[in-house]
């Protein structure tokens, strides 16, 4: 099959999907006949990459795939298209979320615990319905709490192609300076077990 | 009953981070808005309208951010505090949050414990040798602020994440066509005998029903003639069979008729005798 | 504002919008101070119109105003993506489709007897969109419930010139008694024990 075709192929599948597609979904555009290799798609996609520069979209490699988006310095122009303002998300909202994308998977007991407060339900299925959080597993612990974890839809949506591209932990020392080592060395590990600790203190 | 000395050097305190606050505080951070009215201190009076102090309350997140925020206000290390006087601010917060919103103060109760606790155990007299040995006991509590900090940030910076909808947007184009083609399943004829047997060996239809006793063909035929007939006023007996297909085909016809007609699928209508036989499918 | 901005803007705005846009909605786009004339407007998307040949969507007026829309003659591929993936059929519906092989005509009461459940109506109506049954007639009762029929797509996708090339009934009565076990363990557990339940409390 020509390249020019495989790239326009490529190119309208993208804008006619909207949504990410990666390569199997690519590949599963073409018969078995036609099918181009791999790289002729990667290829394809660096070049239609390529000729977005200058232009008011790019194409973004996020979690599920690549994605044609607006350019976000367009934002601001674009936002008035539609009269709705963005929703914005409450602090109790962002704050679980946060926990549950960098400390996963937890369960909901140990949000609390850092979080200090309960966590409503409410929030919970929130971010279930968004598909931005789900259960993958239980811990073997009595009543088998769910464990959550974050998902590639979340990723996309924050336009993030892996956790590890989400902004690093900041380490917090401004509260004590002259901390002993052993209570900066028990943050790195980031295990929910160290918070467990305030147990003895109960 | 909130300290007035606090709250002179809230007004003072430098915000040591002023990123941690600047949601939803900014650096003169009011602390609520109350009837369009700015208030960047608590009110010293003790009369605090309860709307107020709900509105006070959600600006924070729980126990810890109300912790964190009184330590930052008053640009202190938490080493330094005065547990003592911590606690007695805190205190007073939350007797005035207990009179309007119970369920919210169980969280903030805990905390008060935690601090009392730590008090007594810094009224403890404690010789400086143990000082490596035994905790600090304030330490588990400011590694417990330091992690809600953590992650309060960290959802700070989330928040600031270019966004779907927000800040960026999903580009597509229309599709003009849209032949929605659908491809089914495969069944092979063994997963269709499978079923059925199935259905054998639960229902022992052999017994109750009696399936054996027609053959298939005899059923298909069945089909047929209900099919022919479908729509149709009457057909003519003789139409029904088909000569090429030799004795067995007429016998097979035939059986199917006989069947037809005592499952009352059909009626057999003869206006004379001797006249030509018509079939018709029943009607209600 | 800079031409390659505004266009930019607009070229964002009709990927973003997910329906035309006419002059009108493309000013409203900018604050009065920095809204261009509307021949620049015009100029912008005849350049956009123009950056579209030989890609994989073109810029296309309709009489709602203007939208991107994927190349026509790219059908054959971009359909793939909303090809729904074969799922496997239920046992109930094999069930179902079994009997009316072997006992047609038959009705839905004549099924659910058997069977000793419900025969959904989602069932027969992927049977009949499949053209594998069809109603032949109607059975003179209470209610002239539909008659079905296997038709003659069945017995070609099964390769069969006629219904009598179905295993005879009592091949398939020793093959359940030959192997007993296997038969039973092939069941997914559900119906069976519907079945044996609605046994018990008779």
């Amino acid at each position: 099959m020509n390249p020019q075709l495989i790239r326009q192929i490529i190119e309208g599948a993208f804008l006619a999907a909207a949504k990410p597609l990666d390569t199997l979904s690519l590949e599963a555009l073409f018969e078995a006949h036609e099918r181009p290799p791999r790289d002729q798609i990667l290829a394809a996609i660096e070049e239609i990459e390529d000729d977005c520069r200058d232009r008011g979209y790019e194409l973004k490699r996020v979690a599920s795939g690549w994605r044609f988006q607006v350019n976000q310095d367009l934002a601001p122009w674009i936002c008035r298209l539609w009269e709705e303002k963005p929703k914005r998300y409450s602090r109790a909202m962002l704050e679980t979320l946060a926990l549950i994308a960098y400390r996963q998977p937890l369960t909901r007991g140990d949000i609390e615990l850092v979080r200090g407060v309960a966590v409503s339900t409410d929030i919970i299925r929130a971010l279930q319905e968004r598909n931005w959080i789900a259960v993958v597993g239980h811990r073997d612990v009595p009543g088998r709490p769910a464990l959550y974890a974050t998902t590639k839809f979340f990723l996309d949506y924050f336009n993030l192609a892996a956790l590890q591209d989400l902004p690093p932990l900041e380490e917090i020392k401004s509260l004590v300076d002259f901390a002993p080592e052993t209570m900066l060395a028990s943050h790195d590990g980031g295990e929910v077990g160290e918070v467990n600790d305030s147990n003895k203190h109960d | 009953m909130i300290e007035s000395e606090s709250l002179s050097r809230q007004k003072q305190a430098n915000v040591t981070d002023s990123r941690a606050y600047s949601q939803p505080q900014q650096s003169e951070m009011p602390f609520a808005v109350i009837q369009g009215e700015a208030l960047s201190v608590m009110p010293k009076d003790l009369y605090i309208p309860p709307r107020a102090l709900e509105i006070i309350l959600e600006a924070f997140e729980g126990p810890l951010d109300l912790l964190l925020y009184f330590i930052k206000r008053q640009n202190l290390d938490i080493l330094d505090i005065d547990v003592a006087a911590i606690t007695r601010q805190y205190m007073n917060y939350i007797q005035l949050m207990r009179e309007i919103q119970l369920e919210l103060a169980a969280d903030y109760l805990v905390m008060a414990a935690i601090l009392a606790e730590i008090k007594t155990q810094m009224l403890l007299p404690r010789h400086s040798s143990d000082f490596y040995e035994e905790e600090d006991p304030r330490l588990e509590l400011i590694k417990r602020l330091q992690e809600y900090e953590r992650f309060k940030r960290a959802a700070e910076d989330v928040d600031k994440l270019p966004r779907l909808g927000r800040d960026t947007y999903q580009a597509r184009a229309e599709v003009t066509y849209r032949d929605n083609r659908k491809s089914y399943p495969e069944v092979k004829i063994n997963q269709l005998l499978d079923a059925f047997s199935g259905v054998l060996k639960r229902a022992e239809m052999f017994k109750s029903h009696q399936v054996s006793a027609e053959a298939l063909s005899v059923r298909e035929r069945m089909s047929h003639i209900l099919d022919k007939l479908v729509g149709k006023t009457f057909v003519r007996f003789e139409g029904l069979f088909a000569f090429h297909e030799g004795k067995a085909g007429v016998v097979v016809t035939f059986l199917a008729l006989m069947e037809l007609i005592k499952e009352s699928l059909i009626d057999i209508v003869q206006t004379e005798p001797f006249d030509s036989i018509h079939l018709v499918a029943k009607k209600s």
